[in-house]
This record gives structure tokens, C-alpha cells and sequence, in this order.
């Protein structure tokens, strides 16, 4: 991994595709594609992190053992992010309140 | 100082030898790189819940934010980047005054970001979106015909997280910069050679990570629905 | 009593002897929760003294002495397996009936009768529908399920009565329930189980559950009006009267048997009209509108205290299920200005007619 | 592998090679840091233990009669913080870790020296830290600064212990990234993951930990800090902030922390069950991965601490399905250990005792967990005195028996002396009684319905806080015998050789004390772990205890 050198050349290329997928998230933010917009935009920051972590961080040419370190690290972000998320969005589909019939309670 | 030299001196006196000393910094140096994004990883989940919760006035806070110059700053940093990687690539090829002179136009570029940043703060200060007892957020009418339920006390919260967020990348750039100074003294006194650049390379590492941070931070704080 | 008892109960220890071992059942839960926690507490019982057994017997019997060459073993795939599908086996089990325990105590059934309360730095406030007040102590009456609205003023408190098994936090912002149905009447402890400052261990109080009648009597005497009428009060001092008008005219939604239904908010969402979404379009309006309305309902965060929030949510609760509809606006008797909405100007009638008032859902 | 028996002149070794303070506090060697963290793992256990006697004190009668009520709980605040953060985090991972993983792996030294004695000072800084707030006035919040009462309505010095344990985080993260890159990259040739010590499968699976979940509660400390200083709204539920996600951020590192906890407990365990049943592993493999489970699954089941806390119905069914998951390979492994000694030559040497005393109360920690991830009964029994008695039976039961066993059985390692066989076995009995007669009387007061963290409790509780308070002072006395004892060893404790207990493990094979870079020439490794049956054949060397 130190001992393989990236030749400028695949710099630049890399540069320039991340300067295009900059103004393209920025292009596309401004058409209205409702629920798109973000899934559009988290996926051109995917992107751009995969090119800097592959080329820049020279990590493509890197023991296999580099590369675990990195998914395991976004892997664990993950979860956090997802199991605090099963508690906020199912809270209002038992009741806001935590408890009670998810059916409206009709009080007659 | 001839090649062996330089070998003997800087091998670590517990690795075997060269080969293992730089995997075993590296991999450390991604271990420290995992802690990093577990650390910033607390924060953008408390920023992507929140924004879940109250997205509307998110979003207000957000188009008080001018785009402008956050797509100008994304530009500066990945122009630092590939700066950086350049040094990188020249500390491997042993070209010392080449290093020098990266590793000083990853600075200067650095410097622009946080000159951006620190004027953007600025005009926060001015608009009175600073948290804290002297926050006031006005609703503008086109902000409040765009999104209808915008609460005051929740555009606070935003730009709590916006300022934390955006502070803490600012302290790790600045971490950063002094990094970066220490790799410009010793590379000019020729520290580095074909044979021993990790340090050089740690700290590439490093500031491509920083550059990830702002990757991230740019559409979540910048580009929420600025569509008309 | 033998005379030793007799002696300990005058110097006020006699709970030196016969001090409890299991607490009361007082509710329908406490079965349940007993059951499981029994089987529970059989299955620790055999696994630790099965594993202090096997130690024992296999330390005794292949001590050095006995045993000077140790026999090599690796391991046995089928001891692995065994040791590992049936804890899971029996984990899943548990987890199942837990599960069912739990799901039974968290869904208060239709028609619970409803006690308010609010948590405060040290001390408990109830508020029963009938408009009685309490601190720190709760009567309530034997055999009727009870549900416990509460919220805090302050920090987070926990409502925990040992013999009825329930527990729930009480959070500041928002509403929190526990429910119960007392089967033994008696006193038992209320604790906060969440700790909250200096008088933590101080925040106690009775839980008192009384025979029917006895509820009914001591909850009619002395009492100035119903919890609603209060709210009512309420509801004309801050000049909620103003918009909330129950013909459909007024600026904001008609708030008529609104509780429990689900309301349709303008971004789409459809939500349920619970007290937390009562509380919350008084507390901050902005978070959710009514569709077809606009955002100009002013915050009362920091105005209504949770006292007065409490009487609201139960006076709006009643709205349409027994209580009269809000009366047209009253003038001030002595300027006869109407109570006009705080920092907001009444701007003529809304623009657009407001469609017909959420109460009515569109059938998607 | 012959054990040489030399004449012990006075060959150099780690701790004559060097003398004065300097040689001290700017050592890289990583068995000086380790010997730096057991003198400051030792004061910190003392000042939680004199907090605990102080709690226990008080709850001897049921009026709050001793000190005050912010006092008692700033007392239990100290207590919990110092204990958890200062003491069982670093215990095991930071003095017999740091000592033994590069001994065990066959390296002269961690990965990054420097990096080491870096996790040392900040964990000291951080100690200040929370020394100075515990002095200027303590803090009152709990040891688990829930939020809004740590951000707005407590005055005591909370900023000041959350920076305190926000720098101590990062010593255990540069420790965690110690281990790992060291057990990757620095193994000795031959040394394959399947002959590596199930010591180091452990305290790999715990640096995992470390370095994965610190960095969340470093960042949720500073939010509370942020918060109190710069009077934001993130955990403010008036401003709109939300209490339970600072419990979501909070739990997220604090559930894994127990398992930092006590997965190098269960490290030690292996180590010691095999060498004093003179047996290989039983299912080496299963306990190895169970280690790994233990990791990766204990990141998914946090918010068990908080069913009652105003979670969703369906989170709360999520997360108690996965605590049942966890609590699998702990099971597998106390499994193993009991299957390791069928058919062993067992000896009843003090660290042995500690063995069984830890997989019998391990055991009765673990099956009490899961009355805890059960929903229906957790909702009584949470917050209450029976969640005390199940983490102390895991933490002093299972951590502080297996550190107590582990420091017993590499005694003469570190310093070349024996402890007193007699007394070691008599402080065990003493710490196993005392522990007993604590804590298991408060699985029935947490049942009864006593809750946590009271300065008064009703009268009819008062019976069981009488046993609860005899069995500490019992414990307590258990505890400081080892102390008097392993100082008086360093003195007149006879001399040991390089294998007393003829053990299995690279750390054997050097003498006791080692020299300062561990190996001459770097061993090869050309057999299984626990080799104990080859062990038995070559030779019969005399045996001590």
C-alpha cells in the first residue's frame, strides 16, 4: 500500500469528478423532486466519499484489512443511526404517548 | 545521509522492519480514523433525528444560510485535498522541494476555508441566529408560504447543531493546520525520503478524512429543499 | 403476639421479624408479572446451582491428586450445538411471554377512567376528572381500570406503585400513561423511580384504593366543579374562545369532539388527536397544522402552566362528549373589548373560506 | 519449551534496569505504564470503595440519618463515576492488558509506545478532573448525567466531571487502538489467530469496543458540557430538545462499556481455568468467536436500559429480542469453562478459587440479565434495587473477582516475588462471602419495590439494608488484604521462577521479571494454545502451591 505510488494523472481525474459531483448536488437541489432531493443528495455524498477514500487514501491498494477497518466503521455508525430511528418513527403508531389503542379511542 | 542510514535510524526498535512499521501505522491510523467517525457520527445522528422531527423550520433555518458560499468552501476543500494528495504522491518520490510546496498550498487553501467560514459565522452573528439569549429568527413570508409549520424555538436547535457541527470540523482543521506546519519543518530539513514518509502520509489521511466531514456537511446543512 | 413481637412493636420496630418478602398484589398485572418472574427466578435457580453443582463435583473428583495426568480433550461440536439452541430455545420463550405481558400493559383499554397528574420537583400533584386535587396521595376505586395521564414540570420522574407491577417515566413536554386495575383495596407506596434531584427518595406518596362507593362519595364532596369546567375557564381567560369556535367561522378548527380522532395535517400527515397533540398545538401551534388553516395560533409555552395545561386538555377532551359547546365570545364586563389573541392583530376573515373542519376527515 | 531454572543473580530486568522519576513518567515500556496504571487503578478503586461504604452506612437505617440528601447523592454520584470511568474500564484491559499483550503476542513491545504513555497521562488528567469537581463540591446527577436534570436543574460541578470523563475516554480509545493494531500486525511468526491466548481474543474484542463506541459518549458529554455553558436547547424539552435521545447517545456507548467490562474478566477466566486444570480449552473456537458476538451484538441492545423510559412499544420489542441475543455466547462461555475442567488435574491454588468464584456468580449475573431484558418484568423491576444487585453481581462478582484472580496469577511476573499462598486464599473466601451477603439480599428489595439511588427507604426494607451493610463491611476487609499482602511480597515474598505454575503462553517463556524488550530473539511459535498435555510430558518441574 505505501509502496504503490498513484501517478498524478488519477488525481486530477478524481478531482475534477468531485468538483462535477459538487455543482451536481448543488444543481439538483434546486429542482423540487420532493422526498428525491435527499436520497438524491446522500447518494452523490456516498459517492464522493467513496472516490476520496479510494483514491486519495489510497485505501483501494491497501491490505484487506484497511478496508474492513472502514466499512466496520461506517457499519457501526449505522446501527446507531438506524435502532435510534425504530424508536422515533414507530412512536406515533402506538399512540403518541407510548401506550394506548392505536385505534382513535371514541369516547362515546 | 545515504539510504540504509536513514533506515536504521528511523526503524523502530520493536517492529522487524520497515515494511511492518508502515502497516502498523497506517492501520493505526485508520483505527484513529473509525473513532473519528463514530465521534462526528454522534452528532449527525442527533442532527438527522431532530431534522426528522422538525423539518420545516429545518428547513427555514437553513435558506437563511447562504448556498453560495458553501459550494465555493466544498470546492476550496477538495481542491486541499487533492493538494494534499499531491504531497503525498512527492514525499514518495523523495522530491522535497515539490512536499514543501504542497504541503504550504494545502495550508493556504485551508486558510481561504476558514476565512470563508469565519465570514459566514459573521453574518449570523449579524442576523441574530447565534444560539443563545441574543437568538431571534424572523420568519420571512416566502419562507413561510414555502413551509408552513416554521417554530422559532426549534430554527434554535438547528443552529445549535449547525454551529457544533460546523465548529467542531473548523477545530479539526485547525488541528489539521498545525499538522501540517510540523510536516512543512521537517520536510524542508529532509526528513523524508522514499523510504520513510508515513508521517507525511498519516496526516494526508487525516485531512482527506476532514474533507469527508465536510462532504457530509454540505448538503445536510446547506441543501435542504432549496428548490422554489 | 408472643411477648418478644409485643415488645418490638412498641419501640416502632416491628419490622424487625417479619419483614415482607414478595410485595402486594394489588392489580390485575401483578398476576402476570409474578408468574413470569417466578419462572424466572426456578430457571436461575437451576442453571446457577446445576453449574455450582458441576464445579463442585468436577473439581472434587478430578482434583490433582485423583487425576495427575489430564486427559487431552478438544471439544465437542454436538456439546456446542446443545448448549446453544436450547438457551436460545428457552431465551425466545421468555422474551415471547414478556413480550405478551408487556404489550397487555401498555395499551390502556376504551374507556379507562382518567387521572391526571404532573410530576414536580419532589412532590406529585393529581387531578381527577371529577375535579378533585391531590398531593402525593391517589384514592381510586377497586376494580375499575385507571389510566394515569402524566407529564412533568421539570425534570424526568417516574410514577412506579410495586404492587400494581407498572412503572412509566414521566417526561417534561409530553404525556406519558401507565394503567392499572386494582383488585385489593388498601394503601400501598408510590415511589419516583427516576432520580431527580435532592428530595428523590422524598417524592413518595399512597396509592389508596378504596371500595366503589366509598371512590364515588369521597369524590363528589368537596369539590369546586369538574376538572372540564376548570378547563373551560381556562379556555375563555386565554381567549381560546376567539378563533376555536364550534360554528365554523373561527380562525382556527372546530375543537368539538376533536379527541381521538385522527386529524389531517396540512403537509399531508395524518395524526391521532391525543392529549400530547392537544398539549402541543397549545404549547408550540407551529409544530402541526390543522389543514386548510394557517400558522397564526401564538405560543402559550411559558403562559399555561401545566396545572391549567391539564384542566385544558380535559375540558377539550370533553368538548362533545358531554360538555356544552364553547359559548360565542364573552366581552371583558368592564372595557367590552374581547379578549383579544396576545401579539397577534385578529385579521379579518381568513381569505379562503377554511374548509370544513378536520373533524371530518376525507376518506382517503 | 524448557523452563530454565536459573540461579537468580541479579540479572537486569524491566525494573532494575532503570532508576529515578524520569524513568518513570516518560517510560514507553509498556509492562512501567502497566505498573503506572495499577498504582492508579488501586487509588481510584479505594476512593469508589470508600464512597460505597459511605452509601451503605447510610442505608443501615431506613431515615436518611448520616449525612444529608444532596450529600448522599453526591456521594452515589461519586461512586458509580469513579468506579465505572476510573476503575473497572481500565482495570483489567489497562494493567494486566497493557503487560501481557505484548508478552502474549511475542512482541517487544505495543504498537505505538509513545501512544500508550499518552492514554496513561490523559487517563490521570481526566482523574484530576473528576477529582477536583468530586472536591470543589461534587456532583449530583447520577453516574448517568441524564439530561434535563445534568443540563438545567443541577448546580453542582457537572461540566466539570464530563470533561473529566470525556478526556478519560480517549485513553481508553488509544489503549483499544494499542490492542488492536499490536495483536493485528505484531504477532510472532507461527502465532496464527487459532494459537493465539483466548486473553488476547478478549482484549481484542474489548479494544473493538473501546475504540467503536467511546468516541459517542465523548461527543454526548460535550453536548451536555455545550449545553450548560452555552445554554443550547439540544436535550432541553422546553426548547424543543429531546431527553431520550441523550439516553439513546448515552446508552449507545454505555451498554457496550459493561462489556468492556467484563470481556478481559472472561479473558483471564480462560486463562487461568486452563492452566490450573492443566487442559486445553474445551471448544477453543466458541469461546474465541463467543468473545466477537459478545462485540458486535453488544452494540444493538442498548435501549433495554430505557423501556420504561417513554421508548416506543415496538423499539422496546426490538431491543429485548436482541438483549436475548447477547446473552447467548455468554452462556457458551461459562459452558466451557465448567466443560474445561472434566477430566483435568485440577489444582486449588488462590487464583482458582477466583475461577469458581467467578463463574458461580457470573452466572447467577448473567440469568438475573435476563429478568431484565424480559419487558414485563423489567418494567417493575428497572430502576429499582434489583438492577443494583444484577450489574454488581456481572461488575464485582465477575470483573473485580477475575482482576483479583489475574493480578494473583501474573504476580510473579510483573515483580518476580510469590504472594502468601494461606492468606490470598483466606481474603478470597472473605471477598466471596462478604460479596454474597451484599448483594443478594438486594435482589429481594428490588423486587419489593425498593428503588435505586434513595437516601430514605420505608421501614419494612430495613432487615435486608442491615445484611446488605454487614456484607460490605465483610467485602471491604476482603478487599484490603490483598493490598497489605502484595506489598509485603514485594519485599520478603520468595523469589519465583520464570514458570511457577508451569503455565502455557509466550509470557512464560521469559523470565519473571522480564528484561525491558521482553524477547532476546523473537520467538517462534510452533504449537497449539494451552498446550498442556506436551507440557506434561517433558518434565516434571517442582510445583508450587
Amino acid at each position: 500500500m505505501s509502496e504503490h505510488i498513484v501517478s498524478p494523472k488519477i488525481y486530477v481525474l478524481v478531482f475534477m469528478a468531485l468538483i462535477i459531483f459538487t455543482g451536481l448536488t448543488y444543481g439538483i437541489a434546486l429542482i423540487n423532486l420532493g422526498p428525491f432531493n435527499a436520497i438524491v443528495a446522500i447518494t452523490i455524498a456516498m459517492i464522493k466519499t467513496l472516490l476520496v477514500i479510494l483514491f486519495f487514501m489510497h485505501v483501494k491498494y491497501s491490505p484487506k484489512m484497511t478496508k474492513v477497518t472502514v466499512v466496520s466503521g461506517f457499519f457501526f455508525l449505522l446501527i446507531l443511526v438506524a435502532l435510534s430511528l425504530t424508536d422515533y418513527i414507530s412512536r406515533p403508531w402506538a399512540g403518541y404517548y407510548g401506550g394506548g389503542s392505536a385505534k382513535p379511542a371514541n369516547n362515546k | 545521509m545515504s539510504d540504509s542510514q536513514t533506515a536504521v535510524h528511523v526503524l523502530k526498535h520493536h517492529f522487524r522492519d520497515m515494511e511492518q512499521q508502515n502497516e502498523t501505522s497506517s492501520f493505526g491510523m485508520w483505527v484513529f480514523l473509525v473513532t473519528e467517525i463514530m465521534f462526528f457520527g454522534g452528532l449527525f445522528c442527533a442532527y438527522l433525528i431532530y431534522r426528522i422531527l422538525y423539518f420545516d423550520s429545518f428547513a427555514a433555518a437553513s435558506s437563511t444560510i447562504d448556498v453560495k458560499w458553501g459550494a465555493i468552501n466544498t470546492v476550496v476543500l477538495i481542491c486541499s485535498s487533492l493538494t494534499m494528495a499531491l504531497a503525498v504522491h512527492a514525499a514518495q518520490l523523495g522530491k522535497r522541494k515539490v512536499l514543501v510546496g504542497f504541503l504550504i498550498a494545502t495550508i493556504m487553501l485551508g486558510g481561504v476555508f476558514l476565512g470563508i467560514k469565519a465570514k459566514e459565522y459573521h453574518d449570523k452573528f449579524v442576523e441574530h441566529h447565534v444560539p443563545g439569549p441574543s437568538f431571534h429568527f424572523e420568519v420571512e413570508p416566502e419562507m413561510a408560504e414555502k413551509f408552513h409549520a416554521i417554530d422559532p424555538a426549534k430554527t434554535e436547535i438547528f443552529f445549535s447543531l449547525y454551529f457544533l457541527m460546523t465548529g467542531l470540523h473548523a477545530t479539526h482543521m485547525v488541528i489539521g493546520f498545525g499538522l501540517l506546519t510540523w510536516l512543512v519543518i521537517a520536510g524542508s530539513k529532509g526528513k523524508y525520503s522514499p523510504i520513510y514518509y508515513s508521517p507525511v502520509e498519516m496526516v494526508g489521511l487525516y485531512w482527506h478524512f476532514v474533507d469527508i466531514v465536510w462532504i457530509w456537511l454540505f448538503p445536510l446543512l446547506y441543501l435542504i429543499s432549496r428548490h422554489h | 403476639m408472643s411477648r418478644a413481637l409485643k415488645e418490638l412493636e412498641q419501640d416502632g420496630l416491628r419490622y424487625m421479624l417479619n419483614f415482607p418478602l414478595l410485595p402486594d398484589r394489588a392489580s390485575t398485572l401483578s398476576v402476570h408479572v409474578d408468574a413470569l418472574y417466578f419462572f424466572l427466578v426456578a430457571l436461575t435457580l437451576v442453571f446457577s446451582v446445576g453449574i455450582a453443582l458441576a464445579i463442585v463435583i468436577l473439581a472434587i473428583r478430578y482434583r490433582r491428586e485423583r487425576q495427575p495426568k489430564p486427559v487431552p480433550i478438544e471439544g465437542s461440536l454436538v456439546l456446542e450445538l446443545t448448549w446453544t439452541i436450547i438457551p436460545l430455545g428457552i431465551t425466545m420463550v421468555i422474551f415471547i411471554w414478556a413480550a405478551a405481558i408487556y404489550f397487555y400493559e401498555t395499551r390502556p383499554p376504551r374507556g379507562a377512567m382518567e387521572i391526571y397528574a404532573v410530576g414536580k420537583q419532589w412532590m406529585w400533584k393529581f387531578e381527577h376528572v371529577e375535579g378533585q386535587r391531590e398531593i402525593n396521595t391517589l384514592h381510586v376505586p377497586i376494580g375499575r381500570d385507571v389510566r394515569m395521564i402524566m407529564t412533568s414540570q421539570d425534570v424526568i420522574h417516574s410514577f412506579f406503585v410495586p404492587a400494581f407491577r407498572t412503572k412509566a417515566d414521566v417526561l417534561p413536554g409530553r404525556y406519558t400513561s401507565v394503567w392499572f386495575r386494582p383488585t385489593k383495596t388498601g394503601r400501598y407506596h408510590l415511589f419516583c423511580a427516576e432520580y431527580c434531584g435532592t428530595q428523590h427518595s422524598g417524592m413518595i406518596g399512597e396509592v389508596v384504593v378504596m371500595e366503589a362507593a366509598d371512590y364515588q362519595q369521597w369524590a363528589q364532596s368537596g369539590t369546586d366543579g369538574s376538572l372540564a369546567s376548570a378547563g373551560e375557564k381556562n379556555f375563555q381567560q386565554y381567549g381560546c374562545a376567539m378563533c376555536h369556535r364550534s360554528d365554523t367561522q373561527g380562525r382556527g378548527p372546530n375543537i368539538v369532539a376533536l379527541y381521538g380522532k385522527p386529524v389531517l395535517l396540512d403537509d399531508g400527515r395524518t395524526v391521532l388527536a391525543d392529549e400530547t397533540y392537544i398539549r402541543e398545538s397549545i404549547m408550540n401551534p407551529g409544530a402541526k397544522i390543522a389543514s386548510g388553516f394557517k400558522n397564526i395560533m401564538p405560543s402559550f409555552e411559558g403562559q399555561i402552566s401545566e396545572d391549567e395545561m391539564v384542566a385544558l386538555v380535559a375540558y377539550v377532551k370533553a368538548l362533545g362528549n358531554g360538555m356544552a359547546n364553547p359559548p360565542a365570545p364573552v366581552a371583558n364586563p368592564d372595557t367590552g373589548v374581547y379578549p383579544v389573541t396576545p401579539n397577534k392583530e385578529p385579521s379579518m376573515v381568513a381569505p379562503n373560506q377554511p374548509k370544513p373542519a378536520p373533524s371530518q376527515p376525507k376518506q382517503k | 519449551m524448557a523452563t530454565t531454572v536459573a540461579q537468580p543473580v541479579e540479572k537486569t530486568n524491566y525494573l532494575n534496569a532503570d532508576y529515578g522519576i524520569k524513568s518513570w513518567l516518560l517510560t514507553t515500556d509498556h509492562k512501567r505504564i502497566a505498573l503506572l496504571y495499577l498504582a492508579s487503578v488501586t487509588f481510584f478503586f479505594f476512593i469508589g470503595g470508600f464512597f460505597a461504604m459511605l452509601i451503605r452506612l447510610e442505608l443501615l437505617t431506613p431515615a436518611g440519618d448520616l449525612m444529608q440528601a444532596d450529600t448522599y447523592n453526591k456521594v452515589f454520584t461519586m461512586h458509580g463515576v469513579i468506579m465505572v470511568f476510573f476503575f473497572l474500564i481500565p482495570s483489567i484491559p489497562a494493567v494486566l492488558g497493557n503487560f501481557l499483550v505484548p508478552l502474549m503476542v511475542g512482541a517487544k513491545d505495543l504498537a505505538f509506545p509513545k501512544i500508550n504513555l499518552l492514554s496513561w497521562y490523559l487517563y490521570m488528567i481526566g482523574g484530576a478532573f473528576a477529582l477536583y469537581g468530586m472536591i470543589n463540591g461534587g456532583v449530583d446527577t447520577g453516574w448517568t448525567f441524564y439530561t434535563p436534570f445534568s443540563t438545567t436543574y443541577s448546580n453542582t460541578n457537572v461540566s466539570m466531571v464530563a470533561i473529566g470523563v470525556f478526556i478519560n475516554g480517549f485513553s481508553s480509545i488509544f489503549t483499544g487502538l494499542n490492542f488492536i493494531v499490536t495483536i493485528h500486525r505484531m504477532r510472532a511468526p507461527g502465532l496464527t489467530w487459532s494459537r493465539l491466548p483466548l486473553f488476547l481474543w478478549s482484549h481484542y474484542a474489548t479494544a473493538v469496543i473501546m475504540v467503536l463506541g467511546t468516541p459517542v459518549i465523548a461527543i454526548t458529554l460535550l453536548l451536555v458540557a455545550a449545553e450548560r455553558l452555552l445554554h443550547l436547547g439540544i436535550f432541553d424539552a422546553r426548547l424543543g430538545g429531546d431527553p431520550i435521545l441523550f439516553q439513546h447517545l448515552f446508552w449507545f456507548y454505555s451498554h457496550p462499556a459493561v462489556y468492556i467490562m467484563i470481556l478481559p474478566a472472561m479473558g483471564v477466566i480462560s486463562e487461568l481455568v486452563t492452566c490450573f486444570s492443566r487442559k486445553r480449552a474445551f471448544g477453543y473456537y466458541f469461546v474465541a468467536l463467543a468473545s466477537i458476538g459478545i462485540a458486535v451484538i453488544g452494540f444493538l441492545v442498548w435501549a433495554h436500559h430505557m423501556f420504561v423510559a417513554g421508548i416506543s412499544v415496538y423499539a422496546a420489542m426490538v431491543f429485548s429480542f436482541l438483549s436475548y441475543l447477547v446473552a447467548i455466547p455468554s452462556a457458551i462461555k461459562v459452558f466451557n469453562w465448567t466443560a474445561t475442567l472434566y477430566k483435568g488435574s485440577i489444582r486449588f491454588t488462590t487464583p482458582m478459587l477466583y475461577v469458581f468464584g467467578f463463574i458461580g456468580l457470573f452466572t447467577i449475573g448473567g440469568m438475573t440479565g435476563l429478568f431484565l431484558a424480559a419487558l414485563g418484568v423489567d418494567v417493575h423491576v428497572t430502576d429499582t434495587y434489583f438492577v443494583v444487585a444484577h450489574f454488581h453481581y456481572i461488575m464485582v462478582g465477575g470483573a473485580i473477582m477475575a482482576y483479583l484472580g489475574g493480578l494473583h496469577f501474573w504476580w510473579p511476573k510483573i515483580t518476580g516475588r510469590m504472594y502468601p499462598e494461606s492468606w490470598a486464599k483466606l481474603s478470597a473466601l472473605l471477598v466471596f462471602v462478604g460479596f454474597n451477603l451484599t448483594f443478594f439480599p438486594q435482589f429481594v428489595l428490588g423486587y419489593m419495590g425498593m428503588p435505586r439511588r434513595y437516601w430514605q427507604y420505608p421501614p419494612e426494607f430495613g432487615v435486608l439494608n442491615i445484611l446488605s451493610t454487614a456484607g460490605a463491611s465483610v467485602l471491604a476487609v476482603g478487599y484490603v488484604f490483598p493490598m497489605i499482602y502484595f506489598a509485603w511480597s514485594l519485599r520478603y515474598g520468595p523469589k519465583a521462577s520464570a514458570n511457577p505454575w508451569r503455565a502455557a503462553g509466550l509470557e512464560w517463556t521469559v523470565p519473571s521479571p522480564p528484561s525491558t524488550f521482553n524477547f532476546d530473539e523473537t520467538p517462534v511459535v510452533t504449537w497449539e494454545a494451552y498446550n498442556y498435555d506436551e507440557i506434561e510430558e517433558t518434565e516434571e518441574a517442582e510445583v508450587v502451591g
